[in-house]
């Protein structure tokens, strides 16, 4: 039987792409759908070179295309099977497509930080002693840099390249005040709800997730956030590139991301999905706030460039 | 007659044995060990409590999450492929390391040092470089197969020894044998080789001596060395993660993207307690097996 | 032919510490050689080396004419009692007992047999099924007996195997060791510190002392003849008078360093002025009166009831004389008691005064 | 003159003694050992220098990424973090895993295998879910705390325990304390108690008996754990990272963000490198401080 | 004043088997008690339980009147010799033999003096710091004793200290050990399996056998008077002749099992039929000659060379007799030769056939 192997992130978001996506594919192609967790670029990178790819089609951060494009890690992706119009310039290469859309955004708890004391903004959130409460942030640059500068009063849009200087003095205000520097993202929305800290930096999904299922009272801060999106990549060597392509394309169509929307919130990038959802769901998503102007999109370019660098002043910064 | 008053004897005086020990020196010890018995009901028992209570609590009593693991055949086909991974690499473990810590036994001081350096400093590089050295090493164009095929000619075609099963059972081998060596060598080099000398004098050829002495003397840390590794390797979930193919997902694997994902306390728990009876199950065996073989011995 | 055991200047060093010095021994086919000496001599090194555990630092050790310095303990066909026993604690008795049985392939039932007979021999019968742990010391030692006698080996080495035992059992099991050891024909060599059972059992005795051999001759010979003060006191025990002989007047005589003079008579050749030591076995002196010509006169000192003995010091002038006399059931003699002391003149002996 | 031969001879015959017991099994065990040696050579050193090389080979040698390590002197601040860290820790560990496996050997059977239980079971369980069970233990609003203030009302406002050098400690010997423990026991009750006992019937109180007796006795199951324990306190990431507070960092973590990151070999091998020799280092002082206070003591 | 020590019916089982069984015995403040047995017989068992290291399964231990069943050993001030020595195997032999003094706080200069002088009094003061794995088996067993002594304990127990020693420094520690004993006063409780150290050292000796005392009396008296035929032959030798007592016109008369008669004189009164064993000591007999009124005939079987005796098996008919005499130096008879036995109407004891 035809096949193709699809690595993502595992847990939940893949039980969804399941659901939506892959059920769906075997119904209409007859390829059977392997998925496997755990995705990652060094394990990816490891198969390329030693010629034994077990992977068709991967899940992964759009800064590590950019990185995989210099490495020569991926097929060219066969545009014609590909298709997916509604897709944005920006969010698509030869190599690779956009494919979810996520919010990095300020999260709150309402119950100790509502009403006149909700933050707004990151400036509120730099301003302990005006809004007060224990805050957590996430240990390590990427977009905490940029939370930081617009905490200085850089605009989403004038985020990019970074002022890193500029960033690590911000942070320098916040450093000793932050309770905790959290390494871990499902450690969040508990630490949220059951108060040992009343905001932080998070995902949106995350925070509808727990808001959803548990009812606690947490609130989302979509202004100044951050979008970032996930993109599709077929390592070079695949066993079945045709399939794979034949899969992505799948996983562009906008009914499909549109239904993945509805079930994890996580945000479409094809633009013809936005439409076929209602507005109280549209409220949901970054895409939507993105398009507003209200967040910012990461530069994953910039960050394949200088990630390295910034981890190590990261560190740095986080000894002295 | 006489026979049972003997046994019974034997039976009792084990017994004894323990009692007296015990009485001898309880008052000794009592005020030494307190401390770590009060830690040891707090820190181990109450949040293991909480944890475990977590897989039938969620506002109230359910089987729900046992269940979902039960109903998912995926999920048994798991707890299977750990299992078996486990024992296999234990097994293969064991194996290695018994021979290597009698060696250290007859070796010299400064070989027995240079060996321990050996066996000990993999020990201490990171599980993650670890692994992506055996991808290096074991790979369709790795070192060995290159040298198998281009060096020797021994073969035409490249062996598969990484994504597979095979490549993890390598990668957990050499994750877990400096601690089984470093066990069993601990507890082998009491042995008195004397007593081993005197199988010798009774006609006992080496491999005799050995198989009838020094293995059965060697058996209290070949348990607690089984018992660690198997331990061990049934928490593994970076090794079979990137040696590993498409099929060698162990419960840690999926308890690790429960937990990193999307915190499902619940459903991480149900899949610990799982892991755990597993665990206690396979212990229970391998013990039952043991006095087996070793009551068919005694004459 | 060859001799069964041969020492050929063996030596053994620990460290800088000499335990066994250029010991030579020559053990004939079936003879029973027994090494006797104080403590830390070497004895226990000397097996050692011959069963094939200690390399010797130097010299060779042959068995029936073959060297097996580097040979392997299994390839020697030596039965071992070790001073330490050496059981397998995890082994019954009876499995202990069948050990070397089993590595030589004996059937089963055989096994059984034999190990039965072996146990009953040391009177372990009923312990067949215990661990070591659970047996009394001497219990032990027996297990270790029976198990180096099982499978009658070509050499026996025994390494003070019944110093646990009590006098009956002790005897008994004397009885059972010269049976086996004749019937077999088996060579043995054996290390006690008993002189008693030395001289009972062996047809020599190898006398030790810091390593070396003192003497090595048949028990009667080693008690009549010992070669010097040393193996006079060890074997049995004596009275040493040291001193030198002297001539007067075509007589010679022994003066002792005490000033005591000594007539001597019936001895051969002994050079004029040589220091010697005088040797009387205490059984050999009894108490006459003083009409006796050649009776010493002495005060009893001290009397030491043993038994079938009683053991008698007495100082005569400044020299002590110990005397052993039956125990026959009348009076002993009390101390202060003036005594005189009469001997044979054969039992007056002239020996080396000082060892090797 | 006299004391110097007793000396020489001590020190002769110890040398003497290994030589010994090596001889009479050599020929017997050669073969034996063979596959584990030969396996020792291929499995452990080739893929070390494999990647230890890397840490100086890039396409030609090349210090560069010692120098990276040296430059920045945060790096150097992690070498001394990770260290500390895991000093403590193993400190820690051994100070309340002692006493426990004394415990153990004066319990009843059914008391043992109860506790060997108790022990084990944390060990079967994954370190993620393990670490969050701390998290809520520790944490501010957790268990303890609500504890101590709401209940007992001992304290006014809750002790930091977590998210701190604290947290990272508690954690890691909570996961370091069953290896600890189970090899000190596996050790530890071949320990002839009859000679403890002798120590009492000299006149010893039940702590001197143990003191003079006991523990000296014990040190070869205490420097295995301490071994053992130390090597793996070294390697920790998953626990600092999430116990940890922000300077929590240690080598590993460095290691693990490096290969998961930034798939940087070379500076991961060196990064290696550095807790290679650091560990190295730390185990030879070690060494050195128990062979003075052993030489010290004796008289 | 209260006894010493008091055993007050203990018993020891380890499950059925029944180790020690109503163990009863006083011993006064100062006193040589040596516990005598064959192997097996609970010896060992008995000092671990006053030593404090096996709880009694029935029945009081006390101390000076004080009841110490449940005290722990080291407030017990009791010195131990283990028969297995039980030295501390980290420690040199000076260390080893300090400790107790070390435990007791004796200061460290003092510590050093007494370590020597223990060590010179056992011949060791040279292995002062070796360890005790480089040692021989009598080197360690005097460690040992060196250790249990140093610290004059009140009570000593010493499980045969001196069973791998041989005979002179067997004799030299046993008044070294006598020496201390009475010196200080030290309560002592002595097992040997060598009944003439029994003899020699002990105020009182207790028989054991199979967990039960059969006779604990001074030596002499257990020599000269023992209980029963088992007492008779565990204490020095004797020949045994079982049978019953017949009286034939007012003459009373033994009659052997093998139906040899023997005329019994000045006997008290001894029931007429009664079961009886005679006991004859070998060393009481004598070679008579056939003019001897009393002389019982016998043939030699075998000849036993023992250095200072010569034991001779003779067969009286049915009856094998045993004779012990001195070797006087002159030629022993030979086996086959017909001797003539004697001895003294006195030296023919009738005493209880059967043990406990
Ligand atoms: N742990 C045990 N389990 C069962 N029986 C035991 C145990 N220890 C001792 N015994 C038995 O108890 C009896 C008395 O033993 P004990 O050691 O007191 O003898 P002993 O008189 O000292 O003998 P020996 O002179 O041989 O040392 C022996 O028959 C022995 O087998
Ligand atoms: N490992 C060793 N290191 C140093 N010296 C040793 C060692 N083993 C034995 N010796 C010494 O060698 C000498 C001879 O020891 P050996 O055991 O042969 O004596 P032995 O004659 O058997 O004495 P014993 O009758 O006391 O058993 C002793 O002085 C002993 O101290
Ligand atoms: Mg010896
Ligand atoms: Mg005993």
């Amino acid at each position: 039987q035809e096949t193709v192997v699809f690595a993502g992130f595992g847990g939940s978001i893949m039980a969804a792409q399941r659901k939506v996506y892959f059920d769906a594919f075997e119904k209409e192609t007859g390829i059977k759908v392997i998925d496997v967790p755990d995705s990652g670029l060094p394990k990816i990178k490891a198969m390329v070179n030693s010629g034994n790819v077990q992977w068709d089609v991967a899940n992964t951060l759009g800064m590590y295309v950019h990185q995989g494009i210099k490495e020569n890690l991926w097929e060219k992706l066969d545009q014609k099977v590909v298709g997916a119009a509604g897709i944005p310039k920006e969010l698509r290469n030869d190599y690779g497509i956009g494919n979810a859309a996520y919010g990095q955004i300020l999260a709150y708890n309402t119950k100790l930080s509502g009403g006149v004391n909700a933050p707004k903004t990151w400036a509120d959130f730099w301003n302990v002693s005006g809004k007060a409460g224990p805050r957590g942030l996430f240990d390590g640059p990427r977009y905490i840099l940029e939370f930081a500068l617009m905490a200085d009063g850089v605009a989403p849009k004038d985020l990019y390249p970074l002022d890193v200087d500029r960033a690590f003095a911000s942070l320098d205000k916040i450093k000793s005040k932050v309770s905790i520097w959290w390494k871990q993202w499902p450690q969040v929305p508990i630490l949220l709800s059951s108060g040992e800290i009343n905001m932080s930096n998070m995902s949106n999904a995350r925070i509808q997730d727990i808001v959803a299922t548990e009812k606690v009272p947490l609130e989302i801060v979509w202004n100044q956030g951050l979008m970032t999106v996930d993109w599709l990549v077929v390592p070079r060597g695949a066993k079945n590139p045709a399939n794979a392509m034949k899969l992505i394309a799948f996983m562009s169509r906008p009914d499909l991301q549109a239904k993945f929307a509805q079930a994890t919130n996580i945000g479409p990038v094809n633009a013809d999905s936005i439409s076929l959802m209602s507005a109280e769901e549209q409220q949901k998503l970054p895409s939507v706030h993105y398009k507003n102007g209200e967040m910012g999109l990461v530069d994953d370019a910039w960050w394949a460039e200088n990630s390295d660098k910034m981890i190590q002043r990261w560190d740095s910064w986080k000894l002295k | 007659m006489k026979m049972t008053v003997a046994e019974n004897g034997v039976l009792a005086s084990n017994k004894f044995k323990s009692k007296r020990a015990h009485r001898s020196l309880r008052p000794s010890a009592m005020w030494l060990v307190m401390p770590g018995v009060v830690f040891l009901a707090v820190a181990f028992v109450v949040p293991l409590l909480i944890l475990l209570s977590q897989s039938f609590y969620d506002e109230g009593f359910t089987f729900r999450y046992f269940a979902m693991i039960l109903a998912s055949p995926s999920y048994l086909a798991v707890v299977w492929i750990t299992l078996r991974m486990a024992v296999l690499a234990t097994a293969a473990t064991m194996l290695l390391a018994y021979p290597v810590s009698c060696y250290l036994m007859l070796a010299g001081p400064a070989m027995r040092s240079f060996i321990m350096a050996l066996i000990i400093i993999p020990f201490w590089t990171n599980i993650l470089v670890r692994c992506y050295a055996w991808m290096a090493i074991l790979q369709r164009r790795g070192l060995v197969n290159t040298f198998l095929t281009d060096q020797i000619g021994l073969i035409d075609r490249p062996i598969e020894m990484v994504y597979n099963l095979p490549g993890v059972l390598i990668g957990m081998t050499h994750y877990l044998l400096p601690p089984a060596i470093l066990i069993l060598y601990s507890i082998n080099h009491n042995i008195d080789l004397r007593i081993v000398g005197a199988a010798r004098s009774l006609g006992a050829s080496p491999s005799r001596a050995f198989r009838h002495v020094f293995l059965p003397l060697s058996m209290p840390g070949i348990r607690a060395a089984t018992m660690l590794v198997l331990i061990l390797s049934l928490g593994f979930f970076v090794i079979p993660a990137l040696l590993g193919g498409l099929k060698d997902m162990t419960l840690a694997t999926l308890i690790n993207v429960q937990f990193t994902e999307s915190v499902d306390w619940h459903f991480g728990a149900a899949i610990s307690m799982v892991l755990l009876v597993m665990t206690l199950v396979g212990i229970g065996v391998y013990y039952q097996a043991l006095s087996k073989t070793k009551g068919g011995k005694q004459p | 032919m060859n001799p069964a055991v041969e020492f050929n200047n063996v030596s053994k060093s620990f460290g800088n510490f000499v335990a066994v010095r250029d010991f030579s021994l020559k053990v004939e086919n079936g003879q029973f050689v027994t090494l006797l000496g104080s403590s830390g001599s070497g004895k226990s090194t000397s097996l050692m080396m011959l069963a094939g555990f200690m390399a010797p630092s130097g010299g060779h050790i042959s068995i029936d004419g073959r060297d097996v310095t580097e040979l392997a303990p299994h390839k020697r066909n030596i039965g071992l009692v070790y001073q330490n026993y050496a059981l397998f604690p995890h082994m019954t008795v009876a499995a202990n007992v069948g050990f070397p049985l089993k590595m030589r392939h004996v059937a089963k039932a055989e096994i059984a047999r034999r190990v039965r007979s072996a146990l009953e021999k040391v009177h372990l019968d009923v312990f067949a099924d215990r661990f070591p742990a659970q047996l009394s010391g001497g219990q032990q030692q027996r297990v270790a007996l029976a198990r180096a006698m099982v499978f009658e080996p070509a050499i026996l080495l025994m390494d003070e195997p019944l110093g646990a035992l009590d006098k009956n059992l002790r005897e008994e099991m004397q009885v059972e060791i010269k049976r086996i050891q004749r019937d077999v024909g088996i060579t043995t060599i054996y290390v006690t510190h008993d002189q008693e059972e030395a001289m009972s059992m062996s047809d020599n005795v190898v006398v030790m002392s810091k390593g070396q051999i003192e003497q090595a001759a048949p028990p009667a010979q080693l008690y009549e003849r010992p070669r010097n003060a040393f193996i006079a006191q060890f074997i049995g025990s004596a009275n040493v008078i040291p001193g030198f002989v002297k001539s007067n007047e075509g007589a010679k005589s022994f003066v002792s360093e005490t000033g005591t003079t000594i007539p001597l008579q019936m001895h051969g050749a002994v050079e004029e002025g040589a220091r010697k030591a005088a040797i009387v076995r205490p059984e050999r002196i009894r108490f006459g009166t003083g009409n006796d010509s050649l009776a010493v006169p002495a005060v009893v000192e001290s009397v030491l009831y043993g038994g079938t003995m009683i053991r008698y010091a007495t100082r005569a002038g400044e020299q002590r004389i110990d005397v052993v006399a039956v125990n026959d059931g009348g009076a002993p003699r009390q101390p202060g008691e003036t005594v005189h002391l009469i001997w044979e003149p054969k039992d007056f002996l002239l020996v080396d005064a000082t060892a090797n």
